[in-house]
């Protein structure tokens, strides 16, 4: 114990939310934003202490929406669950969707045919870009836009959901990917509206930038606000693009070369402040980054069969073990840890969240600052609460 | 800081606001009552059960496999097994639901059902205009409400319909030549052979409860 | 004495007396506002107009705001918990009452020897803008200086004190 | 019209309001009441000012309208320095009520 | 025919008083200007409502309001009615009187403030000595009803917008009225007629708008930043600051006392509008020399739809500032830039006639700009930045 | 008067309109929804707000925040048994006359959630529903429906009268009892006054 | 990486006494973890993070685990005398005669809740190292040692494993229920849990939902449902 002692104290600095002292000799004002409080994404909940203006504490509530999606799991077959995983980030569907499918790969090592990888690799992007924008979108919002750029932002996200949905059915809950490779094919026609949507990205994602980036009232309330140090980063386990907009270099598309992420050039940007405003930045550019992988996604993909002929739908039952598959999902690392017990059900179904490990920082970024600016960086984690609850 | 940038974002509202007068791109209402977005060829709402001829009862492809219960996963469907058995497209003997109910405020539209139906008897449908004021009778369907012809099947998925019709002629084709065989050879032997038995693809009935 | 004089009268009258009764601070506030209409009314009755608009803009923009401002920084708003007169209001009523007295016997004692009536007088803005740069050159200086200290010194007086002892 | 009313009726309403600011000066507790007790005091002051030079000999001289501008612009900086008064003293002693204040002296 | 007109509405005043015994007649001409007030602007409100919906949605690429009568015009009718009949709550623990006080001085003061604007070629309600001072007079009431909304609800949202409102109008009022006061001092009159007046003046075609000026430019500027955040409109519209204080000092008005607060914000929004347009856009002068055969309302009301339309504009690009940034703003940089602008009206009016004046000011107003824009406003670690990318 | 007339004096430039009509219209045409959402719904009831179907054109992008000031009450998503009685509160807050849609299957009963042990089985449990839109999520055509039904609903309603709005019988309920969160489920489980019986039509 | 086997090495000769078990792995993800005791969990985790060639900076993952009594029904010989009536040389005469009958002996596993973290490095980019914990049964003794101190990212997700787990987490700074409201008495998750009855009404009934239908038969048929003959049956 001895050795824990001595050396918790050189992490203490930064482990703890730093306390701070009120200055005035005024009382503190206690604020519940939420959880119906229309800043907050849906129901989520902060317990804020105000000093004037300034926050001096602030504690997340969850669970307003916690819908038991493990423990429904874990009652039904691996398949069954597929669907619900749509209803976990309900802005990347088809992202868990691949998550929880290369975990359950993982876990009775199935194979996946190359065209089916470059269809995934297609949807993943086409769903990073819609979220990226409608993540922006939000943020502006919150900011008091007016809406117009969430409205755009929701113009282009309706382009990529019709593709979506002339693939795969439906708009937001695609429920498309399998065990082993994709539910249906993708036809010529589809491929060729792809290219135009992709073909009129980089255009939309100036009009975003001229509207918002050089904007001074962006900047003024977002650079220096909010700001994330990248070993607390590290140690809280934030991923993503907040991750990446504290200046750590860390993709899992990079690191755990899931899927044929290899084969395509990609770069990973990375912001130097940890501020709203780098991981707004961080996100424009990731989106650009989207469009590049597009692109030879879609000159490259193959032909031949999207689904492992071993693969059976009725009747799945995984051999015993255990397995833990991640991606880098638009909000960060999504992960499926499945323990199997030889049943056609899960013994045990985890999802670890990006969206909630994210807020846990919330406090750290929102202490010292004004009331005003919760919001904002609320806003700039970029999360969904049916991923924060499950 | 002099304010261009807000200078820029104004120029590119009002490019928008202009535009919108002289371009489709930046005025992409549709309205929605009188114009209605095309309907994307896979769109999946709910299921409905196809029949095949003019007579739904009759034609009624779902053998009442219970399947789909089963499967379901939010158990939405409740399926009720007939005592009797009535000829299928094929000719051969199945029973059918003598009720088939899906509480549509349940289903969530994930299309399990469809994927695990062995018969091509469940299908999706297209049609969102559900809303009601009455949750009790309004969104439970029964097997009558579900049942739509396979010629509605085509108009809203024609290519999956070309398909699955196709299939299911060829297993006809399978089953006629097949029964005929048999026929031959029970003519030939003077024995008559009371059911063939299902294609080897097709399990019978999962729940036979 | 027309009867628009008597409503305004009654008016600020009303209203200066609810403000330096009444329990709840901000409705003080609130009426005191009345009473500084009525008054503002009162100088347009006497041809005053810069007169009364500048009571406006200065009295209910500025004044009343202000002491709304105290009332919420000083958490006046809540009601007292104790009495809101001070022990010893006897004796401030008693010597109010002297002065109103003293004063009173002072006007009606010299009623007579003031002239009823004079001649509307045709005073424009302008002319109080030459007066003011004119002859009353030096108090307006006067009056500035002490305006700019006063704004200084409150803000001074106001401030947070951010380095404290504890 | 203003012949109907004689400056006596003024000098009167600005007597009575004076009385009022002192009385409501004098007897309430709060400090910022004291403060309103003497805007209400200034107020029938200028109300005296204006009728003396509406009803005075010279009124296009302006005296007395200088005279009562001059005290507006006054009792705007006694009320800012005033109620800042207030707030700092709230500050230290968490009261704004006179009494408490004094006995808190010390 | 064209001065007709002109003269229409003053035309039909007179037709409708002289049916009145000649004693009446001067009051009789107040009130039926009273009761025109009364009617157009609530009207223009209900336009306006419809027109911002529609251009807020045009901006964002879709279509507003269009199917409540022909156009959607009859939305804010439907609305109107709709806030009739609802029910009006009032909370448990509010204070009652000053609830119901307080959109009615809103809407009250707010519509007295119209009196003393010309909207035309002899069209103004009362022309006042001092009209400006009275105008702004006028204007210091409205804090005090939005307090008393805030105040009297007892919701700690409503209290906190309430005194955002209140710090941030009073902040900027300064800077109103100091904008106004440059053009006082080179048109020497606080009377809002007589500086239309003095501008109603031609060289060539070119009219001489104080708005045509260096110092009416930026005193121009100035005024629309300091009437924005008067009216509490984006960017400034933090007391209504949705996404923090849910609907600001408003949040527990419902119904028709809403539809007031409403109607007071958007009349709020006529006056400095018309206001500015007198002030600094030529009142109802028309624009060129030959367009004067044109009504001379029809210029005022277009010149304020005008820039009723930059309001909504604003409104639909640009996010909004935060409560100190606000105040940052209003008292380091648009207060000295204001009073600086007081200067170089100064200089211009004691330069007399020729170019001299023109380039001495403008460099004055252009330098203070760039080094207010570039050292006084922003922190130094705001401004655009660079990325770097990891392969 | 009767329908045909009313068509008859129209064709001829006679428009006839009632008090009760003129006060439906209003109510029907000026539906302000309550910035609200919950779950999956609330995203497709933003996209219904946006600009390819746009909500607006029917006068209801008027998203209030101050629920006093909303009329409608979007459940756009799943209820949790935490959340319940939060949304009961909102809904006290609104002023009559009020209306609520449930989006969503998760709002109507649970949806595919409702073997979940937090998930409160449809709202109606606690407040009265006006109208249901199955589907997970709907899609933002259906939300235009379920707003088109709605309005034809307030147009279908009588001032006096029996079958009078709940809003306009003095002797209805205004305030809906809010539940606890007790040690196991919430308390109680529904409000009988509101969870309707479920009747066998077929 | 180091392979689980020389990570388990590593740690003994880092931490003294601690006790570091293997677990394999039997799947085709083949992630072999380690079991470590509670008692130097602290150690071992300051250890992982802070070793510069390990780097285990990153705790992506903390995932709570019930293992429930197991009953087990095994076939055992045993042994036992048995006293019989034997013919003796003196007549019948009671004997103890050892005797191996076979016995199907039901055996209780105690079961236990688990604690599984996954750690990855961000610094060296690999990746994962699966490390439980176990309580010591289910129902008293559910303290594990709190990581929250060496990897913040643990803060919510041990919150919640104690939410739904009930395991308890010595050190937490701040362990309140997360998901669930502060009321609430259960532990959700847990293969035991018994959901509240708040069955009101179903259309579609079938299997568990049956069941439950068919227990409130009688308010169902006070309330008109109409699966009443579906439910008798």
């Amino acid at each position: 114990m001895s050795l824990a002692e001595t050396k918790s104290e050189k992490v203490a600095g930064w482990n703890r939310p730093p306390v701070v002292e009120p200055d005035g000799e005024g009382e503190l004002l206690e604020v519940a934003m939420g959880p119906h409080h229309p800043s907050t994404h849906g129901v989520f909940r902060m317990d804020v202490a105000l000093d004037g203006e300034r926050v001096i504490r602030l504690k997340p509530v969850f669970g307003y929406l916690h819908r038991n999606h493990e423990k429904i799991a874990e009652g039904a077959s691996y398949l069954a669950s597929m669907p619900y995983t749509d209803r976990l980030d309900y802005f990347c569907s088809l992202t868990n969707n691949w998550a929880y499918a290369l975990a359950v790969e993982k876990l009775s090592g199935q194979e996946v045919p190359e065209r089916a990888e470059y269809i995934r690799v297609i949807l993943a992007e086409l769903t990073r870009i819609q979220n990226h924008a409608s993540t922006i979108g939000f943020l502006l919002q919150e900011m008091g836009a007016s809406g117009t750029p969430l409205m755009y932002a929701f113009r282009e996200r309706e382009k990529i959901l019709d593709l979506f949905e002339s693939l795969t059915g439906s708009r937001m809950m695609c429920n498309y990917m399998r065990f082993g490779g994709c539910r249906v094919d993708v036809s010529t026609a589809w491929l060729d509206a792809t290219r135009k949507v992709v073909a009129g990205l980089p255009g939309f994602i100036d009009e975003f930038e001229a509207l918002l980036t050089a904007n001074e009232i962006l900047m003024a309330r977002c650079q220096g606000v909010g700001i994330l140090k990248p070993d607390l980063a590290v140690n809280a386990g934030i991923s993503g693009p907040m991750l990446r907009g504290s200046g750590v270099n860390y993709d899992i598309r990079k690191v755990d070369h899931y899927g044929i992420y290899d084969r395509f050039k990609f770069r990973v940007p990375l912001g130097d402040h940890g501020d709203i405003y780098d991981r707004y930045m961080v996100r424009v550019l990731e989106m650009r980054e989207s469009i590049i992988i597009l692109d030879q996604a879609l000159r490259d993909i193959p032909a031949g069969p999207i689904m492992d002929p071993k693969a059976k739908i009725r009747g799945f039952r995984p051999k015993p073990g255990e397995a833990y598959g991640r991606i880098e999902a638009p909000k960060g690392e999504l992960g499926f840890y499945l323990i199997s017990d030889g049943g056609p059900n899960p013994y045990r179904y985890r999802v670890r969240p990006p969206s909630l490990i994210n807020l846990t920082v919330l406090e750290d970024m929102c202490l010292g600052q004004n009331v005003a600016d919760v919001v904002l960086i609320f806003g700039s984690v970029d999360i969904v609460l049916g991923e924060v609850d499950r | 800081m002099l304010g261009e940038g807000i200078l820029k974002g104004m120029a590119e509202t009002a490019r928008n606001f202009f535009g919108s007068y002289v371009s489709k791109e930046r005025l992409t209402t549709v309205e929605y009552p009188e114009e209605r977005v095309p309907t994307a060829e896979n769109a999946r709402v709910f299921p409905f059960l196809v029949y095949d001829g003019a007579e739904w009862e009759a034609g009624m492809r779902c053998v009442a496999c219970q399947i789909c219960e089963k499967e379901c996963p939010p158990k939405c469907i409740l399926i009720d097994k007939s005592k009797d058995k009535k000829p299928d497209y094929a000719g051969k003997p199945q029973f059918y639901p003598t009720r088939f109910d899906i509480d549509i405020s349940v289903c969530m539209s994930c299309q399990i059902c469809v994927e695990v139906c062995p018969f091509e008897a469940i299908k999706m449908d297209t049609q969102f205009e559900l809303a009601t004021d009455d949750r009790f009778a309004g969104l439970l369907l029964d097997r009558k409400e579900l049942a739509k012809s396979n010629e509605y099947y085509h108009t809203i998925h024609p290519t999956e319909a070309t398909e699955v019709d196709s299939r299911l002629a060829e297993e006809k084709a399978k089953v006629e030549a097949k029964a005929k065989a048999a026929a031959e050879a029970a003519a030939a032997k003077a024995a008559a052979a009371p059911n063939p038995a299902p294609p080897a693809d097709k399990p019978p009935a999962g729940g036979g409860d | 004495m027309s009867p628009i004089f008597y409503i305004l009268a009654v008016l600020t009258l009303a209203g200066g007396l609810a403000s330096v009764t009444l329990k709840h601070l901000v409705h003080c506030a609130l009426a005191v506002t009345v009473a500084f209409a009525g008054l503002a009314l009162l100088f347009l009755q006497l041809d005053a107009q810069f007169a009364g608009f500048a009571q406006i803009l200065v009295y209910i923009g500025a004044v009343v705001i202000l002491i709304v401002f105290a009332i919420l920084l000083t958490r006046g708003s809540d009601l007292p918990k104790e009495g809101v007169f001070s022990k010893t209001w006897p004796v401030g009523l008693l010597i109010a009452a002297a002065v109103f007295a003293v004063l009173g016997w002072a006007v009606l004692q010299s009623v007579r020897a003031v002239p009823q009536q004079a001649a509307v007088p045709a005073v424009t803005v302008r002319d109080i803008g030459i007066a003011l740069v004119g002859r009353y050159v030096l108090p307006l200086e006067i009056v500035a200086l002490l305006l700019t200290a006063a704004t200084i010194g409150a803000v001074i007086v106001a401030m947070h004190e951010k380095v404290r002892s504890r | 019209m203003i012949g109907a009313t004689p400056l006596a009726g003024y000098l009167l309403v600005a007597a009575l309001l004076f009385a009022i600011g002192l009385a409501g000066a004098l007897t309430r507790r709060n400090a910022i009441l004291v403060l309103i007790g003497i805007e209400l005091m200034l107020n029938a002051a200028n109300l005296n000012l204006i009728a003396f030079w509406r009803y005075g000999p010279h009124p296009e001289a302006l005296t007395g309208m200088m005279f009562a501008i001059f005290s507006i612009a006054v009792a705007a900086a006694e009320a800012a320095v005033g109620l800042g008064l207030v707030i700092s003293i709230y500050r230290h002693t968490n009261t704004a009520e006179l009494d408490k204040i004094s006995r808190m002296k010390g | 025919m064209a001065g007709k007109l002109d003269q229409i509405f003053i035309l039909l005043r007179d037709w409708l008083a002289h049916f009145l015994p000649a004693a009446l007649r001067p009051a009789a001409e107040v009130v039926l200007g009273v009761i025109a007030i009364v009617c157009v602007f609530p009207g223009l409100f209900a336009l306006t409502t419809v027109f911002e919906r529609k251009g807020l949605g045009r901006i964002q690429n879709r279509l507003g309001p269009n199917r409540v009568g022909p156009f959607g015009l009859f939305q804010p009718v439907a609305d109107g009615i709709k806030a009739l009949i609802k029910e009006d709550i009032v909370p448990f623990s509010a204070n009652a009187g000053v609830h119901f006080l307080a959109p009615l001085v809103l809407v009250v003061t707010v519509f007295m403030g119209f009196a003393v604007l010309p909207m035309g070629r002899n069209m103004v309600l009362v022309n006042m000595d001092s009209g400006l001072l009275f105008y702004f007079a006028m204007g210091a009431a409205t804090e005090l009803s939005v307090f008393m909304a805030g105040w009297s609800s007892r919701n700690k949202y409503s209290l906190l917008g309430a005194m955002r409102a209140v710090a941030q109008m009073i902040s900027y009022e300064v800077v109103l009225l100091l904008s106004a006061v440059s053009v006082v001092m080179i048109s020497g009159t606080l009377s809002l007629p007589a500086i239309v007046a003095s501008q109603n003046t031609y060289s060539g075609i070119w009219p001489h708008w104080y708005i045509f000026t260096p110092w009416g430019l930026a005193a121009f500027v100035m005024y629309a930043i300091a009437g924005t955040a008067e009216t509490n409109r984006s960017p400034f519209d933090l007391p209504e600051g949705e996404s923090e204080l849910v609907a600001g000092y408003h949040t527990e008005y419902s119904g028709f006392k809403f539809a007031l607060f409403f109607l007071g914000e958007y009349l709020a929004m006529f006056s400095i509008s018309g206001l500015g347009t007198t002030l600094f856009l030529g009142g109802w002068s028309a624009p060129f020399s030959f367009l004067t055969l044109i009504p001379s309302w029809i210029w005022f009301f277009g010149k304020v739809m005008v820039s009723i339309f930059v309001f909504i504009w604003m409104r639909g690009t640009l996010p909004r500032l935060r409560q100190d940034q606000l105040m940052n703003f209003a008292w380091k940089f648009v207060l000295p830039f204001t009073l600086l602008d007081l200067l170089v009206t100064a200089l211009w009016r004691f330069m007399g006639e020729g170019w001299a004046r023109w380039v001495v000011c403008t460099v004055i107003l252009v330098a203070a700009y760039a080094v207010m824009g570039c050292l006084g406003l922003s922190r130094k670690d705001i401004g655009p930045r660079s990325y770097r990318y990891a392969e | 008067m009767d329908q045909q007339l009313k068509i008859e004096l129209g064709k001829q430039g006679v428009f006839v309109t009632t008090i009760e009509e003129l006060y439906n219209w209003g109510r029907r045409s000026s539906v302000w929804p309550m910035q609200f959402g919950l779950a999956c719904c609330a995203i497709e009831m933003i996209a219904t707000t946006m600009a390819r179907y746009d909500m607006a054109r029917f006068g209801a992008e008027v998203f209030r925040p101050s629920p006093r000031q909303a009329d409608l009450m979007i459940v756009s998503g799943t209820v949790t048994k935490k959340m319940a009685p939060q949304v009961v509160r909102l809904y006290n807050q609104m002023a009559e006359p009020r209306y609520v849609i449930a989006m969503g299957a998760c709002a109507i009963s649970g949806g595919p959630f409702k073997q979940g042990y937090n998930v409160l089985k449809g709202i109606d449990r606690y407040i009265p529903v006006d109208v249901h839109i199955p589907g997970c999520p709907p899609r933002p055509e259906a939300l235009l429906q379920a707003f088109i039904t709605l309005q034809k609903k307030i147009d279908g309603q009588h001032l006096t009268g029996e079958d009078r709005p709940r809003f306009l019988d003095p002797n209805a309920q205004g305030e809906f009892s809010v539940p606890d969160q007790g040690e196991h489920d919430l308390e109680p489980t529904s409000n009988t006054g509101v969870w309707p019986v479920p009747i066998t039509i077929r | 990486m180091k392979s689980v086997e020389e990570i388990k090495a590593a740690i003994e000769s880092a931490v003294p006494g601690a006790a570091v078990e293997v677990v394999p792995n039997p799947g085709p993800a083949a992630q072999h973890s380690l079991r470590i005791a509670p008692e130097h969990a602290i150690d071992i985790a300051q250890f992982l993070r802070d070793d510069p060639e390990l780097a285990l900076d990153f705790l992506s993952n903390v995932t709570g685990v019930d293992w429930p009594d197991k009953e087990i029904a095994e076939k055992v010989k045993v042994t036992r005398e048995v006293k019989k009536m034997v013919d003796g040389p003196d007549g019948k005469v009671e004997q103890t005669v050892q005797e191996t009958v076979d016995e199907t002996r039901k055996r209780v596993e105690p079961g236990c809740l688990e604690v599984v973290f996954h750690l990855y490095s961000i610094a060296k980019t690999h990746g994962p190292l699966v490390i439980r914990m176990r309580t010591k049964n289910r129902s008293d003794q559910v303290e594990l040692p709190s990581v929250t101190p060496i990897w913040r990212s643990a803060e919510f997700q041990e919150r919640e494993v104690f939410d739904l787990y009930g395991i308890v987490f010595t050190g937490h700074p701040d362990l309140r229920r997360i998901l669930m409201w502060d009321e609430f008495k259960d532990y959700p998750m847990r293969k035991d849990y018994v959901e509240p009855d708040d069955f009101e009404y179903e259309p579609t009934p079938h299997d568990e939902v049956l069941k439950r239908a068919q227990k409130h038969k009688g308010r169902e048929q006070q309330t008109g449902i109409r699966d009443q003959e579906r439910v008798a049956e």
